[in-house]
């Protein structure tokens, strides 16, 4: 019997298109547009100035805030202008921008591509490396990593869970990274299981990658305390409160951390990351992004530079399909839609979509006809339904007792209803006003 | 006979004396005061319940004014600065006064001065769409026009205009109540003061974007030249963010900004149609109060 | 660019589920018993069925369009499942008339005075069925025999339901096992061969409707299994106690409108809990208001307003059972 | 055996609100919300309970001896009255919360012609004085059965978008009409 | 416009007692003016029955009343000749438990009419048996021969159709009449 | 002229059944037959003069605290002499209305009308507006035990307009057919006071 958690959950299909296609490596651009804020909390610091000259690998902008990170150039060149350049969101944000001349790397970084296996460093050097190459949670929330590797006092870490599930439909950088960059990422796993003092390690990777599970059995079989558990495919398996249910049976509760069941998670790009940092002092500059979908003419896994144009990605995957209709930085049910693809590729995207004008719009909404698919259907155990009735007519309090803030936002209940109801717009929009009236009477 | 009136009689004295006597204790012992002055204010306020003096309905605001000392911060927006002079004689006390206002819409990016660079496909809610992403064209500080402040406003003073795409202002029924103001995700409305024959003039826009970015977004857009800001002779105009504002309380109306935009962000409204400029040169001159 | 990009919130995708199909497949699993009750009914069935289909569209047109003003949806499907339940809820040979009542009542009463589909409490189609059962006692209780009277519609001959039979016998002192034989046998009540309305009489087909339903994912198993049981634990528990008294439970679970009430009824998907656990309890009180109505009440069958009872406490259900939420049970030590 | 069928006859089969058409205003202005209606309930099973047993006393030890039998609907509802405020302050000092939430209708319970039918009734069917208490205290739990029903349902059609026209009383009485509709499933079961 | 009383201790008193007075006398008198017409009105009532349930007589029902188990039976002549038996009989088997029937026998034991004096049966239904369409079967019957039974239990009458209970609660009052009728006719034969 | 309009305020304005929702009881109990309609209404009417005239000229004697009690006192009164002169001279139609005229004391529009209105009113307002009430509510009332008199029954004031074996439609005469006509005549209503903005 696989394991998988147990409340809730969707079958999309998969439509993994790129699976099986071989990491490419995109031509470093022209110019590239490296955002201030890549991570949760604040926007970095800009320590390069318009003129100056960088390398590639050389911090360019410091995470000052608690949930901030670092930022270095993708590229080497010579900043042209810090500029606004609009975001997935569309809004314009502050951006380096740097044109580029050449690939000159930062001293210090180990180009070579063999397998270092070697552990040299003791937890805390681990840690300060992690800090220093800027690296945060690749699976989506851009999380900075070494916050999460600092555990809160008074708990403790017991083991890692490793995400390596990739449950959003069409989605391929995790199975293509575990496929190529299997040894690394068990190196990254020890130096990680190093830097939080645990013996333990999970990774968790759906039935529908058998040649990834396959490998990372083989490879984990070697080393101790490292397990692979492939796990029934449903969505939203990735998620981390039902990823450590389905693996450890622990449920993470309401309204804390992953830590508070003695859980650190963490997805294998990230993994992946945290071993070109402190094995090859790599910061984090790349990333793999799937480009893909139906219309696409090859669907495909690339490794990009940071601050390279979504727009650029789509040439290289054979171009702007003629019938595109929607463009979305990240799987279908929980990815962006861009209004235009001039757009720099950052830490978190792992993946760009293209939908087919036909796919992309939306059913006409219908009254609620009380089927509790919703119900049924969310991995939280809340009830959809209500929370969009009570979201839109601003029953704050009540929203609030019936546990909105849990919502993962997973989208599994608009991906169910039956009335086409957008649910999680909704949703959404309560979490934020209730989110803003409990931060009030915090204060 | 006798005895059937008798005891008629007699029972129901009894019970009225009884009923009368612990009543009478009853009263006296759980007598609960409440200021007689709180229903009487209550019945001059406009009922609306909008809750737009930030008070929870009108009886709440009633209880409110009865217990302050001065009226300072305390105003129905509803009933105006006729009701409050009115609330002051009962309770004795200074009204404070504020000149009569109305909402207006800083934002003019009708579906024709604003080219659309995307579809939007969402729950129809500008708090959505906003929170979402920066809208459906290119400028990230107008008006998505999903109405929302529409929904909230309680006095039927705004709705659609469906060729334009923005809501409107109807300036005899807006009473200045506030609940659009909080509404707008975008905070596009301002409450103004409220002149002769509805007139106004402001500048219809946010965007706080520099004058290339906002000229390419919106035809209209405050690009911030600052020109109107120079031209004003009564420093109502402050600059802020490439951004010009107009202080209702220190415009004279004198229209001199108006013919000054390059790119007709201001509005006004309400005054008689200008002559044709004949000549742009002089036109500064030959404008009068 | 020259076509413009679509925007939306996640998710950009979904199920190809929708209301339209959701009744489709509720008319599709209907098939086997319509066709038993052509073959046991004939004319009548289909004259009935035909009226109650279409005059419970009209009505919902007609009010949405005119009366409410509002968009017309009766492409949903709803009002036509409506139809469909209610006639198979009547005696076929009703006069048409009150057919057209019945489907007016339940969706201009029961349906349309809350605001369409979606926001009544109680099942229209029973609340049809009820009206007219209390307003016509005597047309909607007698019960054209089953295949001889297949060519007519008004004038068929007429007797009891096996349940109708069984009340009789109880209120004149009889003895059950005497009145047994004059009552069809179990495998005859399975298969559909008995008096009663239009879709009731074959449990057969009604359990393929069901299982069609449950591999299309319209309906969970959990209230057509629980309100069954419950009717078959209560009844054999006063079978037990009273032999002489009372029928046996699988008289009880064959005859009368519980398999219809328990698979299409009591599931409507407007009108039952929200939560598998509110299901069950939902379920449960179905199942006992049904015997006590069928064992102590005036009316034979009691399944119809069971329904309805509990359809009432839904609501309360709903917020007081609320799914088990995750992370809500004690922290891992 | 006398009692339970009493209770069901009061509380399903003979429901007051929904079969006897007696305390519908507040049956109507009570039922809006869940919580409210469960005070209300409460309030009215005591008051009940206390009328029948002191309208039974007068009725049949004074009005009775004295032949003055027509005074019963004056006597009753001096009586009726008179309790209600005593609930109300009892209210008022233990539980506050409730008397807020009650507000207006604790003097409606006065007007609230199930109380005072209830009494006339239990004199009319010459029940002993448990019955009669027992009679009023089910009566009134049927009374309360009814509105936490009719409760529930509006709290959800407050989620819902009703037609303009049928908003509020409309709705709650085509709701109570449906409600009685099912309720009559009962009859029969006890006469 | 004078003021208001204050609502002193003296003064609540004083109006409530003096209010209650006047009142009660008031009541008082009315109660006395209507005693006589209300019972000669339930007396009207009586009479009216009779006067349906049996052809003309002159003598005054009063005079020959006796009384047999709840069952009440008048005896009427004209001009001293015997008209026969107005015979008020009940039975607690009706749908909604007491329904009372006024029946007219002649001297030969024959039914002349039945009239429903009260009953508590369903609108629509048990109703039916004041309709003249189900009473008119029983004129001219005598029960020694015919079967005051409903077809289905074996005996004579036609059942109100889905009225089965009422029908033979109507059959089970009657019997009781007939039953008490050939008591009385005995006894008085025997006088 | 100006006493006109505590007259007809009572007839659609704040018609007390069908606008202000009060008295439900009998309204819905009693209209099985239109008779019972006039009968539970005029009773009611006369209740509402008497006690509205009664209270106006009492309005200084009676101290505010006993108020209600005075109120009750003097309806209570009222309603019992209803009730025996109905028992008296109208024995059939009293056995109909049952025990709801003893209930008319505990209608809400009476102690409504005498602590909204009567006790402030001079007497000839007070009277207008207790027959203007009264009046509404008999109208109100009429007029749904006729609707439910003619569908369940098929008779209007006991005058058969169907025939004999006619099938009516039962529910009408029951409970859930009170609930449901009476709703939806509140529903009419409010349709045509938003269509002629009264
Ligand atoms: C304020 C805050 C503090 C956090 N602290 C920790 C932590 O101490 N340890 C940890 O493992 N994760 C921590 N997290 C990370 C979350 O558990 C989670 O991994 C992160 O929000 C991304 O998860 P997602 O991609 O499923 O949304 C923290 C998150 C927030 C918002
Ligand atoms: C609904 C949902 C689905 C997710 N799916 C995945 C996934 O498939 N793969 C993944 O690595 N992270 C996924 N995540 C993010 C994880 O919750 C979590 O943030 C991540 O595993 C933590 O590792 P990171 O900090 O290294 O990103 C998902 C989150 C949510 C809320
Ligand atoms: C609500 C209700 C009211 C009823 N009222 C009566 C009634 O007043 N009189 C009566 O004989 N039967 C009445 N019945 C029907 C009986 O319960 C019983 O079914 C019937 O008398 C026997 O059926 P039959 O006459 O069709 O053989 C009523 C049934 C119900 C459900
Ligand atoms: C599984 C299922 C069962 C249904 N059962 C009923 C039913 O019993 N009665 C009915 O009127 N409509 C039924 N409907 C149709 C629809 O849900 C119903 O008309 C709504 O109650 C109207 O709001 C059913 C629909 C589905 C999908
Ligand atoms: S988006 Fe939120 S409410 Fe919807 S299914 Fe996911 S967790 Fe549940
Ligand atoms: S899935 Fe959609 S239709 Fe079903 S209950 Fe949820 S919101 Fe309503
Ligand atoms: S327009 Fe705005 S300020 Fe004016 S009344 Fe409406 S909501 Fe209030
Ligand atoms: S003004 Fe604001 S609230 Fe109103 S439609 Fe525009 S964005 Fe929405
Ligand atoms: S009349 Fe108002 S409660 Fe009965």
């Amino acid at each position: 019997m696989l394991r998988t958690f147990h409340k809730g959950g969707i079958h999309p299909p998969e439509s993994k298109l790129s699976a099986h296609k071989p990491i490419q490596v995109l031509p470093v651009p022209g110019t590239v547009a490296i955002l201030l804020s890549q991570h949760m909390g604040a926007p970095a610091k800009v320590i390069v100035n318009k003129g100056d000259e960088v390398k590639t690998g050389q911090i360019i902008a410091r995470g000052e805030g608690f949930l901030s990170g670092n930022i270095h150039s993708s590229v080497s060149g010579k900043v042209s202008r810090i500029e606004e350049v609009q975001d997935v969101s569309g809004y314009r944000r502050q951006a380096v921008f740097i044109d580029v001349a050449g690939d000159e790397w930062e001293d210090g970084i180990n180009l070579d591509t063999n397998l270092d296996k070697e552990i040299r460093y003791d937890g805390p050097e681990i840690l300060k490396r992690i800090t220093e190459a800027g690296i945060v949670g690749m699976g989506g929330a851009t999380f900075p990593t070494h916050v999460k590797l600092t555990v809160p006092r008074g708990k403790k870490a017991e083991c890692l869970v490793i995400n390596g599930v990739e449950c959003e439909p069409y989605l391929t950088s995790d199975h293509a990274l575990m496929l190529e960059k299997g040894e690394e990422i068990m190196v990254g796993i020890q130096l990680l299981k190093k830097a939080l003092q645990v013996n333990k390690a999970y990774i968790g990777i759906e039935n529908n990658k058998p040649d990834a599970i396959e490998k990372m059995r083989d490879l984990a079989s070697a080393l101790d305390g490292i397990e692979v558990f492939a796990l029934q495919v449903k969505y939203p398996q990735g998620g981390e409160k039902q990823l450590i249910k389905a693996i450890t049976g622990r449920e993470v509760p309401s309204g804390g951390l992953p830590v508070d069941v003695g859980v650190v998670a963490f997805n294998v790009g990230t993994v992946f990351a945290v071993y070109e940092a402190v094995q090859k002092n790599k910061p984090l500059i790349d990333r793999i992004v799937t480009v893909t979908g139906k219309a696409v003419k090859n669907p495909s896994n690339f490794i990009a530079r940071i601050g390279t144009s979504i727009s650029d990605l789509i040439e290289a995957a054979g171009g702007m399909p003629e019938n595109a209709g929607k463009v979305i930085s990240g799987g279908p049910m929980m990815g962006k839609a861009l209004s235009g693809t001039n757009i720099p590729v950052v830490k978190g995207t792992s993946g760009i979509l293209i939908l087919a004008e036909e796919e992309s719009t939306r059913l006409k909404t219908q009254p609620c006809i009380r089927c509790a698919k919703c119900v049924t259907v969310c991995p939280m155990g809340l009830e959809p339904y209500l929370l969009m009735t009570l979201s839109e007519r601003s029953l704050f309090d009540r929203l609030e007792t019936e546990h909105v803030m849990d919502c993962i936002e997973c989208g599994s209940c608009s991906y169910t209803c039956p009335a086409s109801r957008p649910l999680l717009d909704f949703i959404r929009l309560g979490k934020s006003n209730v989110g803003k009236i409990i931060r009030t009477r915090k204060k | 006979m006798t005895t059937t009136i008798l005891y008629t009689i007699l029972s129901l004295s009894l019970l009225g004396t009884v009923a009368a006597i612990a009543l009478y204790f009853v009263a006296q012992r759980f007598k609960v005061f409440e200021d007689p002055r709180i229903d009487i204010v209550e019945a001059e306020l406009p009922a609306a319940n909008c809750g737009g003096c930030g008070y929870a309905g009108c009886r709440n605001f009633a209880e409110t004014l009865v217990k302050s000392v001065t009226f300072e911060g305390l105003y129905c927006p509803v009933g105006g600065n006729e009701t409050m002079s009115r609330i002051a004689g009962i309770l004795g006390r200074e009204a404070v006064k504020q000149d009569p206002r109305v909402a207006v819409l800083r934002c003019n990016g009708t579906c024709e001065n604003r080219p659309r660079t995307n579809r939007y496909d969402g729950a129809q809610s500008c708090t959505i769409a906003s929170a979402l992403y920066s809208g459906e064209t290119g400028c990230q500080y107008g008006c998505h026009g999903f109405g929302d402040c529409v929904v909230v406003c309680n006095f039927d003073a705004l709705h659609m205009d469906p060729v334009t795409g923005l809501p409107v202002v109807n300036d005899e029924k807006c009473t200045a109540c506030g609940a659009c103001v909080k509404a707008c995700p975008r905070n596009l409305f301002e409450l103004r003061k409220r002149w002769k024959g509805d007139k106004k003039i402001y500048v219809a826009c946010m965007n706080e974007d520099k004058g290339g970015v906002a000229k390419k977004n919106c035809a209209v857009a405050c690009i911030g030249c600052t020109k109107c800001f120079k031209v004003c002779p009564y420093e109502a105009i402050v600059m802020k963010n490439n951004l010009a504002f107009i202080d209702s309380d220190k415009c004279k109306l004198c229209r001199k900004c108006v013919t000054e935009c390059p790119t007709n962000s201001i509005i006004e409204v309400g005054f008689p149609v200008r002559k044709p400029k004949v000549d742009e040169q002089t036109s500064e001159s030959t404008v009068n109060i | 660019m020259s076509r413009l990009l679509t925007v939306s919130p996640s998710p950009h995708i979904a199920s190809d589920q929708s209301v339209e199909k959701l009744m489709q497949g509720v008319v599709i699993s209907l098939i086997p018993a319509f066709l038993v009750t052509l073959y046991v009914f004939g004319l009548g069935a289909l004259i009935i069925t035909t009226i109650s289909v279409i005059t419970c569209v009209l009505a919902e047109l007609t009010i949405q369009k005119y009366m409410m003003k509002t968009e017309v949806r009766i492409h949903d499907g709803s009002a036509i499942v409506t139809g469909l339940l209610l006639a198979f809820n009547l005696p076929s040979n009703l006069p048409w008339w009150m057919v057209v009542l019945g489907a007016v009542f339940a969706i201009g009463i029961g349906k349309m005075t809350y605001g369409g589909l979606g926001n009544n409490p109680f099942n229209p189609a029973l609340v049809g069925r009820v009206f007219l059962l209390i307003s016509f006692p005597v047309q909607m209780t007698s019960w054209p025999l089953p295949v001889e009277s297949r060519m007519q519609y008004l004038d068929a001959a007429t007797g009891a339901t096996p349940l109708g039979i069984l009340k009789e016998a109880v209120r004149n002192g009889e003895s059950l096992p005497d009145v047994m034989n004059q009552i069809p046998d179990h495998m005859q009540l399975f298969l559909g061969q008995m008096g009663g309305s239009l879709g009731e009489i074959s449990a057969l087909a009604l359990v393929l409707g069901f299982f069609w339903l449950l591999y299309k994912r319209i309906l969970t198993w959990h209230i057509p299994v629980f309100t069954v049981a419950t009717v078959f634990v209560f009844t054999g528990i006063l079978w037990l106690a009273n032999p002489d008294k009372n029928a046996t439970p699988l008289f009880h679970i064959l005859t009368g409108g519980l398999m219809l009430g328990a698979i299409y009824m009591a599931t409507d998907l407007v009108t039952s809990p929200m939560t598998k656990t509110g299901m069950i309890i939902y379920a449960a009180g179905i199942g006992i208001i049904t015997v006590v109505i069928r064992v102590f009440g005036a009316y034979p069958e009691g399944v119809s307003f069971a329904i309805l009872i509990m359809n009432a406490f839904v609501p309360l259900i709903n917020k007081y059972i609320k799914p088990k939420r995750f992370g809500e049970e004690v922290k891992h030590g | 055996m006398e009692y339970i069928l009493l209770i069901i006859s009061a509380v399903l089969v003979n429901n007051v609100v929904l079969v006897q058409f007696l305390g519908i205003c507040p049956f109507l202005g009570v039922s809006g919300k869940i919580n409210t209606s469960l005070g209300m309930g409460m309030a009215v099973i005591f008051v009940m309970s206390l009328a029948n047993l002191v309208t039974y006393l007068i009725y049949n030890y004074v009005l009775l001896p004295l032949h003055i039998e027509f005074m019963q609907t004056i006597s009753f509802i001096f009586v009726i009255a008179f309790l209600v405020q005593v609930v109300e302050i009892i209210l008022k000092k233990a539980v506050p919360a409730l008397y807020q939430a009650l507000g207006i209708y604790l003097p409606l319970i006065t007007t609230n012609c199930a109380v005072l039918g209830i009494a006339i009734l239990a004199v009319q069917k010459e029940y002993t004085i448990v019955m009669s208490v027992v009679y009023a205290a089910s009566i009134a739990v049927g009374f309360t059965l009814a509105l936490i029903l009719m409760a529930g349902i509006r709290e959800q059609l407050a989620l819902t978008d009703t037609p303009k026209n049928m908003k509020g009383f409309p709705l709650s009485l085509v709701t109570a009409g449906l409600l009685s509709l099912a309720f009559m499933g009962f009859s029969g079961i006890v006469k | 416009m004078a003021k208001k009383l204050e609502s002193t201790l003296g003064n609540m008193l004083l109006s409530l007692v003096l209010l209650s007075m006047v009142m009660s006398a008031a009541l008082a008198f009315v109660y006395l003016r209507t005693k006589g017409p209300i019972e000669a009105a339930a007396q009207q009532k009586e009479i009216a029955a009779i006067r349906q349930v049996l052809p003309e007589f002159d003598s005054d029902p009063n005079a020959a009343k006796t009384e047999q188990d709840g069952v009440i039976v008048y005896r009427l002549s004209k001009q001293n000749q015997p008209v026969g038996y107005a015979i008020k009989t009940y039975t607690e088997k009706g749908f909604g438990g007491h329904i009372e029937l006024m029946a007219g026998f002649l001297p030969d034991s024959s039914i002349h009419q039945v009239t429903v004096l009260s009953h508590k049966e369903t609108p629509g239904l048990g109703t039916k048996m004041s309709d003249l369409k189900f009473s008119n079967q029983f004129l001219g019957k005598n029960p020694e021969e015919y079967v005051l039974r409903v077809r289905k239990d074996g005996g004579q009458v036609d059942a109100i159709t889905a009225a089965t209970v009422s029908s033979r609660a109507y059959c089970d009052a009657l019997q009781r009449a007939f039953d008490t009728f050939i008591i009385v006719n005995d006894s008085l034969y025997n006088e | 002229m100006g006493n006109l309009k505590y007259f007809t305020n009572g007839l659609i304005k704040e018609n007390p059944s069908l606008v202000l929702v009060l008295g439900t009881c009998p309204t819905l109990a009693v209209t099985t037959a239109a008779v019972n309609g006039l009968g539970m209404g005029a009773a009611t009417t006369f209740v509402l003069v008497c006690s509205n005239l009664l209270i106006s000229l009492l309005k200084n004697y009676i101290p505010d605290k006993v108020r209600i009690a005075a109120f009750i006192l003097v309806i209570a009164t009222f309603v019992t002499i209803v009730d025996l002169v109905m028992k008296a001279f109208t024995p059939d139609l009293y056995s109909a209305l049952g025990i709801f005229i003893p209930l008319i004391v505990v209608n809400c529009i009476i102690l409504g009308r005498a602590e909204a209105f009567a006790q402030k009113s001079k007497v000839l307002p007070a009277i207008l507006d207790g027959l203007g009430m009264g009046l509404g509510f008999t109208l109100a009332i009429t007029l749904l035990a006729s609707i439910r008199e003619i569908l369940g029954n098929g008779t209007l004031f006991d005058l058969r307009l169907m025939g004999e074996n006619a099938s009516t439609i039962l529910v009408f005469v029951l409970p859930p057919g009170a609930f449901i006509t009476y709703g939806l005549l509140i529903a009419i209503m409010n349709r045509i006071k938003l269509k002629f903005n009264i």
